[in-house]
């Protein structure tokens, strides 16, 4: 073993070439982690100011056009470049070729072109900022949207590319879960983060194509006038909300469904347990990836469409929230007589529930007809949505990324270090957010620079829970950057976990991933069969011996046909 | 329930209020109830079930499928129930009764204007009579806005070049914030109004005396704040201050020179863009081109007086 | 299946499906010409979907495919169904309580010289 | 046809692909998501006529006179016979007949290119009588029959908007496909496949015959009803 450790992806070829053209999903992986974080980091410093601005009435720091400014960038840079990519691009990537057994995944040129063509829809996107403003919101409500100036089409084309990047690495997704599983690991046994990318893969492929077209009128309408949202030439601006709805309420469910899938597994590793109606998660996964195109309406309650059609998407969003629930108390019963270690990434996952689950029940009260027609456009809006984007998914992305952080790195964090952050982390993000709730329901309207004194108290709390949560974050970058310098090097299963990325690969992954072929023989959480089963080593009935003689490490092959 | 309202809600000011905050606080209760079981039952398994020796290896507990019923049905059936509450409600907030006093609303960058049916007009300002329904038809004149009385729990998206109605019937007098809740630009956060409940007699006095007729420069200084010039053109940087502009020598972004007499702010109000200010792009919307020539003439003569 | 097992399908199935293409081309036109009052529209896009069928059935090999292929084809049909009618839901029924009004100020100002010409 | 093992490694078999039959199934699977992907945006499309059209019925279906069926027609049997010889183009390569291949796509490329000349004289047809896409819509003059003026009411923009929208993005397909199927070509020249390999040969196929199914949609929506 010790001749293979030698070799790893990141040190077989150590040239800047090798990685701006590697078609290795793992290092594409990482670029997309870097590319994220980056804007993430970016994205965040426009919240604190934003936070700051709002800290007094009036102009704190920043006038209005700055601040409308501000708040759309935050958000098209969250939304696009940080969530939607997030924990599909960079930890999907990286993880479920691992976790397929497969060598990569089943378009290698593609995935790095995916990758490419994202980097480039950023930088067009940012452009505008060059050209004019981005105003209007990440939504771009026509025909606002249209008559901000020609920085319109700068967006529009941005997010088209983008949207084109996310379509192939779906497309990309589903046919590596379909084609490239290794023997034996059938359906019932993939892990549930698989599920969880594949399901999102779905909405990918199916939901994106049509926030292009919708991008492409907006640029034909700003560009020729053709009449289509714009009322002033005839147009229907409802009709681009449906457009701009059918895409992105299903991209709520490509941001959260991955989420979904880490917490399954940070909750079925740390409590060493099966995860508790294993079919019903993974099932669901799928069954809300579709059912997440029913329900796009709920954001249009007071937009001028249909009473009829109000009703319908009302009735069909609680389809949604039934199987999410059922989710919530199946990661809960997974804990019931297991063995729980609180190790920082399981101290995310329990933050998760508790923060998804109040994004969840604030969800269920947005989607109900009656009281929407008060919260809509409110700040329970917007602290129902961090609460699912920042508490739900982001959330889950810092677990997912100190779970599989000894995988990627080969280095160990800072245990203690770590675990403060996280529950800084939880304290500054409630605080920040919760009382969002409250100043919504009482009235004050979201997108507001300026507000009136009765709501002073409670944005000036969400101002400094906003601090926390910064000096919590930038810990966490501080400690994860220094783990890379000094911190010890990491065992190739540290947490005891089944799926393949841990038993079968080795500390850093080999290039290829896989010293031979794995054949899968159990499910991904049977922590109570014989831990030989999961072993590199064959325990010697040969019946489940992975490792082939004589195979050498650099061109694996000869895999077996058929499981 | 007093002055401020009721905690998560504020004051509750119109006859469907009631309605929609039982059915808040219904949704809220029994979810807090049942988020406290799943979050105590969580906190519960993670003090009994910690791992206490590093080798323990669980077996695997099958959850009985009375469990999983249980938890598919219930809220299943809490849900149908709130479904059903929540479009009770929501098909009385869509629906004014006949006998509704109709109001127009119009909305524009960045003010609201209120027309009542004696073509009485009055800007960012609603007076209505208590105890009356009262129906507003809606429509906006550049991009989206939207009419939000928090108080009376009502909501609608006003839209350019088709009509939105909502209504209410406000239960006391008093005056209540209106904002917009559709992002609309700059000043999206400063387009706000006022709901006047008064009652029956004082608003029919309201509406007959606003057809007197004041001198010019009075009619202009209400206008002024109506319409909310103040917030750019006084004390802000956004747009160019006008006190002691009357008269004097502007200097224009072409480089070129203009003096400030009635013709220019004449043009300058209707047209903003046709002679810009040197320092100042073209923020002002283009929505005054619609006032009247009483109206236009009573703005320039207030103007004239800063 | 494998890669032996591609079919191959004869150049007089082939040709027989273009045949029939160029004919139903040349009914949809002749039934356009026809005035079929409300069945205008059914008709010609009943004919347009059958011939993409054969297309997709033959041409594109689908029928002679494995079914995950089919399968992806049907949900995205599926879903751009959804889309088309959950769109008109809102569109064709705007007005349907007295919130608002039906169709936009300029249909009902201008449309007017449309009828009536 | 040989089904290869692990003993030999074809030279088109990626590295990170067990067996042929995994690659060309994994390629075709990838193809059909893209296929349902276009299909999605083209629905944004065919949603936007359909409301316009529900809104204004008599406005699309007058509109629609303006448009020459018969040049619609010539151009839909133009590419249902382009769809033709890309499926022989397959069937000649499964049979590994690679000048029978070569013939069929050069004739598929002749069609395409018919297509686009006719969609360009349509296109100028249209543009002299100042019929264009959104604001510059201003119909006038009198040709084949039609008075052009008689089209100037409201929302007959709208329906040329669309027209010129939909049929501009198909003829962007088309215009793709024009060079996918001229590089495909050029490789099969090149001797790069066989019947053992052609698996791009076949996916450039689906593309096509999916840009041929759109169209299929189009003429009687736009130039029929």
């Amino acid at each position: 073993m010790a001749q293979d450790e030698t070799i790893n992806y990141l040190n077989h070829d150590r040239s800047l070439k090798s990685w701006l053209l590697t078609k290795d999903h793992k290092r594409i992986g990482l670029m997309y982690l870097g590319a994220v974080s980056l804007a993430f980091l970016a994205g965040g410093i426009l919240a604190l100011l934003i936070r700051l601005e709002l800290l007094t009435p009036g102009e704190t720091i920043m006038g209005p056009d700055a601040y409308n400014q501000s708040f759309t960038i935050h958000a098209v840079l969250m939304v696009f470049v940080v969530l939607i990519p997030a924990i599909p691009a960079a930890l999907g990537n990286f993880f479920l070729p691992l976790q397929l057994g497969a060598r990569d995944v089943a378009f290698p040129r593609l995935n790095l072109f995916s990758f490419y063509l994202y980097l480039t829809g950023a930088v067009i996107v940012l452009s505008a900022l060059i050209v004019g403003r981005i105003d209007g919101g990440w939504t771009f409500y026509a025909p606002y949207s249209e008559r901000v100036g020609d920085s319109i089409l700068f967006v529009t084309t941005g997010v088209f590319v983008m949207g084109f990047s996310s379509i192939l690495t779906g497309l990309n997704f589903i046919v590596t879960v379909h084609k490239m599983r290794t023997p034996g690991l059938t359906w019932n046994r993939l892990p549930l983060f698989v599920w969880s990318i594949y399901s999102t893969a779905i909405v990918q492929v199916l939901a994106t194509p049509v926030i292009g077209i919708t991008m492409v009128l907006l640029f034909l309408e700003r560009f020729l006038s053709i009449g289509i949202f714009d009322p002033a030439l005839g147009g229907d601006p409802v009709l681009f909300q449906h457009f701009f709805w059918f895409y992105s309420h299903p991209a709520v469910y490509i941001m959260i469904l991955p989420a979904f899938g880490i917490i399954s597994e940070l909750i079925g590793t740390f409590s060493r347990h099966r995860v508790s109606g294993y079919t019903f998660v993974a099932l669901s996964s799928v069954a809300i990836a579709f059912l997440g195109f029913l329900v796009w309406g709920h954001h249009m309650f007071v937009s001028g469409q249909s009473a009829v059609s109000s009703v319908v998407f009302s009735l069909l969003t609680y389809l949604i929230g039934i199987p999410t629930g059922v989710k919530v108390l199946n990661w809960v019963t997974t804990m019931y007589r297991g063995s729980i270690s609180f190790k920082t990434p399981m101290i995310y996952a329990l933050i998760f529930l508790f923060t998804f689950s109040i994004g969840g029940f604030s969800g269920v009260m947005v989607g109900v007809l009656g009281i929407d027609i008060h919260l809509h456009d409110t700040y329970f809006i917007v602290a129902h949505f961090h609460y699912v984007m920042m508490g739900g998914t982001v959330i889950a992305m810092l677990g997912g990324i100190h779970y599989w952080w000894p995988k990627m790195t080969g280095r160990m964090y800072n245990e203690t270090l770590g675990k403060i952050a996280a529950i800084l982390v939880f304290i500054g993000f409630n605080l920040t957010f919760f009382p969002q709730f409250i100043m919504g329901s009482r009235g004050m309207p979201r997108r507001y620079y300026d507000y009136l004194p009765e709501f002073q108290f409670m944005h000036e709390l969400s101002t400094y829970g906003s601090w926390i949560l910064g000096a919590a974050l930038f810990m966490i970058l501080g400690y994860m950057m220094a783990s890379l310098i000094n911190g010890k090097k990491a065992p190739s299963n540290p947490w005891g976990a089944l799926t393949l990325e841990w038993t079968h690969a080795a500390a850093l992954p080999h290039p290829h991933n896989f010293l031979a072929t794995p054949i899968v023989v159990r499910g991904p959480y049977d922590y109570h069969l014989a831990r030989e089963m999961f072993e590199l080593v064959p325990s010697g009935d040969g019946q489940h011996g992975e490792v082939i003689p004589g195979v050498e490490a650099s061109e694996p092959d000869g895999r077996p046909e058929e499981a | 329930m007093g002055e401020n309202g009721s905690g998560w809600l504020p004051e509750a000011m119109s006859t469907v209020a009631a309605e929609v905050d039982a059915l808040f606080y219904f949704t809220l209760y029994t979810s807090t109830i049942i988020f406290v079981a799943v979050i105590g039952a969580m906190i519960y398994f993670g003090i009994r079930f910690r791992r206490r020796d590093e080798s323990e290896v669980p077996t695997p507990v099958h959850e009985p499928k009375w469990l999983e019923m249980t938890w598919i049905v219930v809220p299943t059936i809490l849900v149908m129930i709130v479904f059903t509450w929540g479009f009770k409600v929501f098909v009385k907030l869509h629906t004014a009764p006949p006998d509704s006093y109709e109001i127009t609303v119009r909305a524009a960058q960045w003010y609201w204007e209120f027309e009542y049916d004696n073509g009485v007009t009055s800007a960012n300002e609603l007076y209505v009579p208590v105890g009356k329904a009262i129906k507003l038809n809606m429509s906006a004149s550049d991009v989206l806005h939207s009419f939000f009385v928090p108080a009376f729990r009502i909501k609608m998206d006003v839209i350019p070049n088709r009509v939105t109605s909502v209504w209410f019937e406000a239960t006391d007098v008093g005056t209540y914030q209106v904002f917009c809740t559709e992002y609309c630009g700059t000043s999206h956060a400063a387009m706000l109004a006022t709901v006047h409940v008064v009652t029956d007699s004082e608003f029919r006095q309201w509406l007959a005396t606003q057809n007197q007729d004041l001198p010019p420069a009075e009619l202009g200084a209400q206008l002024f704040n109506q319409y909310t010039c103040n917030v750019c053109h006084v004390d802000t940087a956004v747009g160019p201050g006008l006190t002691g502009i009357f008269g004097s020598e502007r200097k224009l972004s072409d480089g070129t020179t203009v003096i400030a007499d009635e013709d220019y702010l004449l043009e300058s109000i209707v047209d903003p863009g046709a002679k810009l200010v040197e320092g100042y792009g073209l923020q002002m919307p283009a929505t005054f081109g619609s006032l009247t020539q009483k109206q236009l003439d009573g703005l320039i003569a207030y103007i004239k007086t800063l | 299946m494998s890669h032996a097992e591609h079919h191959i399908v004869p150049i007089k199935t082939l040709t027989a499906v273009i045949l029939t293409l160029g004919m139903l081309t040349i009914l949809t036109v002749a039934a356009s010409q026809m005035d079929l009052g409300s069945f205008n529209v059914p008709v010609a896009m009943c004919i347009a979907g059958i011939k993409a069928s054969l297309v997709i059935a033959i041409f594109m090999g689908l029928r002679y495919d494995n079914g995950t292929n089919a399968l992806i084809l049907a949900i995205g049909l599926v879903l751009a169904f959804v889309f088309l009618v959950f769109v008109l839901l809102d569109t064709n029924f705007r007005g349907d309580t007295s919130a608002t009004q039906s169709g936009t100020i300029m249909e009902t100002e201008q449309l007017a010289p449309a009828q009536t010409r | 046809m040989t089904s290869h093992s692990a003993e030999g490694h074809p030279a088109h078999l990626e590295h990170h692909f067990v067996s042929s039959e995994q690659q060309f199934d994994a390629a075709k699977m990838g193809m059909w998501l893209f296929l349902v992907t276009e299909i999605l945006l083209f629905s944004g499309m065919f949603v936007t006529y359909t409301v316009f059209r529900s809104w204004h019925p008599e406005v699309f279906a007058h509109s629609a006179e303006l448009l020459d069926w018969r040049m619609g027609g010539i151009n839909t049997i133009v590419l249902l016979a382009s769809s033709f010889t890309v499926a022989l183009a397959v069937h000649f390569a499964q049979k590994d007949n690679m000048r029978l291949v070569i013939i069929n796509l050069m004739v598929t490329l002749v069609f395409a290119f018919l297509f686009l000349v006719i969609k360009y004289f349509e296109y100028t047809g249209k543009f002299a009588h100042g019929v264009f896409p959104g604001a510059a819509f201003d119909p006038h003059g009198v040709a084949g029959g039609h008075n052009y003026a008689d089209y100037n009411i409201p929302y007959a923009a709208q329906f040329f908007s669309i027209y010129f929208v939909m049929t501009g993005i198909h003829a962007f397909h088309v215009i793709v496909g024009i060079g996918v199927i001229a590089w495909i070509t050029l490789r099969v020249s090149r001797g790069e496949f066989s019947s053992a390999y052609y698996t791009p040969v076949e996916l450039t196929g689906l593309y096509w015959h999916l840009v041929d199914i759109i169209w299929i949609f189009l003429f009687p929506l736009l130039y029929l009803i």
